[in-house]
């Protein structure tokens, strides 16, 4: 019954395993995780913490971390994220087509049924999560994972469905625009990339307010969601 | 009281999270391996948010327990369910 | 076409509602950014949503809630049902997968019937081969062919008056 | 002091864990996985929704929340079994010795000899 585990194959990677825990275990036993470390003076997370919801606006201050103090970072990131896929869509599609021997049991009438009622609700919440960024827990990217999530159900589900690459790249570079395009309107009004130049607007823990934060959240949530169901119906095959 | 529930808590996930790992690492079959590790992401973010970083907690649940098990999953679908080597199976 | 119409104003109604239970607030901005989210997300998706039914919304609506509450009672009793036979000592079993033409058309009606079925007591639905639903019974009545409508019995009618 | 609207809480949220335990334990005693699946996904479903109704009524501001978890669970959580148990039965898992009859393996093979065909 048992599966049986061929121990000495693994001793490698349990060793490797076991020195990444140590050197974790060294190098954070002095962390601290979960202790107040606010009360010190002039260090960089206290001014965060105690500043961040006048300076931007933002209830939530990862986000005004994530998007204003570090926004170039982020920027950076989403440019990772689209070389990621670019990069894997170029090799999955130079690759021969798989072979089409294993044909999976056609869903039954409940699961499509069923995933044509959830799935709006889903990219509902996707929705919901990147657009309140500033004021609760989420942002854009955990928005747009939420939505390719969805997506990657309905694709599960239906697997002759042809994902639409053309309107997923070209949502996926509007929204690429407008990220560097609200950095160009910072620079060119406040003299700052990604100056959050409407911070006066609204009051915090609002809907409308934290200036740009907001829309820099729609456009990554807009970006990250086509970028990720474009890799997973890339990776599945068929029009890749 | 809370502090000790808090913490029993704390070391019981650690205990499955560390032990599914290892099952995940040692098994034969990838896709018993996929939804293993699935599980460690999940039960990651749950620690996550006992941290008090739903942040982070929301991107793990939805990135390591959804996108990167059907990632895998089509990869392995792709190829082959078992590893290779060894005598049995 | 009305049927259509009709389908995308229930999917607007049902996003905005969602929205509205998601963010529970009474801010008119948050009501706002939720009617246009729900429009648009309506608008780009109800070609995907099941058809719903026609006849008169307020009638269906009502009949829809006195089907929750039947069901909410029927979850209630499914788990006593659950208790009971996996506390008793010899585990009273007799179950078997039985075949019940239900008489339920659309898409709709059918996947509440099947999830309700799954969710009352001693039955968990299959599959849907040529509109018969196939039930997993745990106590089965008779020799299953004759009695098999029973298994989908305290429902059925509710969700026929409710999405047919 | 401790409020009556948390000692309803508590007690929804006891009643949930109480459904969850029970079928855990259908999920160890009963004979196959179709059997199993039945207990599993209504003690579940019922405990996600009991400790979920109970979170919504200890702290009143979350209410809404709970109830769109609530809605969720019953559209998802029966849907998943029925795919595990669809599944299953396509992949080949028999049913329990002590069963009564089996109408859908007929039904399945002759589906698939029309896919077939066509």
């Amino acid at each position: 019954m048992m599966e049986r585990y061929d121990i000495h194959r693994s001793i490698p990677a349990i060793l490797l395993a076991l020195l990444v825990a140590a050197t974790i275990f060294y190098a954070f036993v002095e962390v601290g995780f979960g202790e107040a470390k606010v009360d010190e003076e002039g260090s960089v997370s206290n001014r965060f913490i105690s500043n961040s919801t006048q300076e931007t606006g933002s209830s939530n201050f990862v986000t005004a971390v994530v998007v204003n103090y570090r926004g170039f970072d982020t920027l950076g990131e989403v440019t990772v994220l689209f070389l990621a896929s670019a990069g894997m869509g170029a090799i999955v599609s130079a690759l021969p087509a798989g072979d089409k021997r294993k044909r999976p049991i056609p869903p039954s009438l409940i699961l499509t049924a069923g995933t044509r009622l959830v799935l709006p609700l889903i990219i509902l919440f996707g929705s919901y999560v990147f657009v309140h960024g500033h004021l609760s827990p989420g942002g854009g990217f955990q928005g747009g994972v939420i939505i390719a999530s969805g997506l990657l159900l309905y694709l599960v589900i239906f697997p002759e469905w042809k994902a639409p690459h053309k309107a997923l790249a070209l949502s996926e570079s509007l929204a690429g625009l407008s990220f560097a395009g609200i950095g160009i309107i910072g620079l060119a009004v406040g003299g700052i990339f990604l100056d959050n130049v409407i911070s006066g607007l609204g009051e915090a823990g609002m809907l409308v307010s934290a200036g740009l934060i907001p829309l820099i959240y729609i456009a990554i949530g807009i970006k990250v969601g086509a970028e990720m169901t474009g890799l997973v119906a890339r990776m599945k095959g068929g029009d890749a | 009281m809370m502090e000790e529930l808090f913490i029993a808590l704390w070391v019981i996930m650690s205990i499955l999270a560390i032990a599914m790992a290892i099952h995940a690492v040692l098994s034969r079959d990838l896709i018993k391996a996929t939804i293993l590790m699935a599980g460690v992401s999940l039960i990651a973010s749950f620690l996550f948010v006992l941290l008090r970083a739903p942040d982070v907690a929301m991107a793990e649940a939805s990135i390591g327990s959804a996108l990167t098990a059907i990632i895998l999953v089509l990869a392995i679908r792709n190829t082959k369910r078992f590893e290779e080597g060894g005598g049995e199976k | 076409m009305v049927k259509r119409t009709y389908t995308l104003l229930i999917s607007i109604v049902m996003l905005f509602i969602a929205w509205g239970m998601l963010s529970s607030s009474l801010e008119y901005q948050e009501w706002i950014a939720g009617a246009v989210i729900a429009l648009a997300l309506g608008i780009a998706l109800h070609r995907l949503m099941p058809e719903a039914g026609g006849g008169n919304p307020f009638s269906r609506g009502l009949r829809f809630l006195i089907f929750l509450i039947v069901l909410g009672k029927e979850m209630v009793l499914a788990n006593i049902d659950v208790a009971y036979r996996v506390l008793h000592p010899r585990m009273p079993l007799r179950p078997g997968i039985v075949e019940v033409d239900t008489g339920i058309k659309s898409d709709l009606g059918k996947l509440f019937l099947a999830n309700s079925v799954t969710l009352t007591p001693g039955t968990l639905s299959l599959d849907y081969i040529d509109d018969k639903l196939y039930v997993h019974w745990i106590n089965v009545k008779g020799d299953g062919i004759k009695d098999s409508i029973e298994a989908v019995q305290p429902l059925r009618d509710l969700v026929e008056g409710a999405f047919e | 002091m401790i409020g009556i609207q948390t000692i309803i809480g508590m007690a929804f949220i006891s009643i949930g864990l109480l459904f969850q335990f029970l079928g855990a334990l259908g999920l160890v005693r009963l004979p196959d996985v179709y059997n199993r699946l039945q207990a599993a996904t209504k003690s579940i479903t019922m405990g996600a929704i009991s400790i979920a109704i109970g979170v919504g009524v200890i702290d009143l501001s979350l209410l809404p929340k709970a109830l769109l978890v609530v809605i969720f669970l019953m559209l998802t959580n029966p849907l998943s079994s029925h795919a595990i148990a669809r599944a299953a039965y396509n992949s080949g898992v028999p049913l329990w010795k002590g069963s009564v009859v089996d109408r859908y393996g007929p039904a399945l093979k002759k589906l698939q000899k029309r896919r077939g065909r066509s």
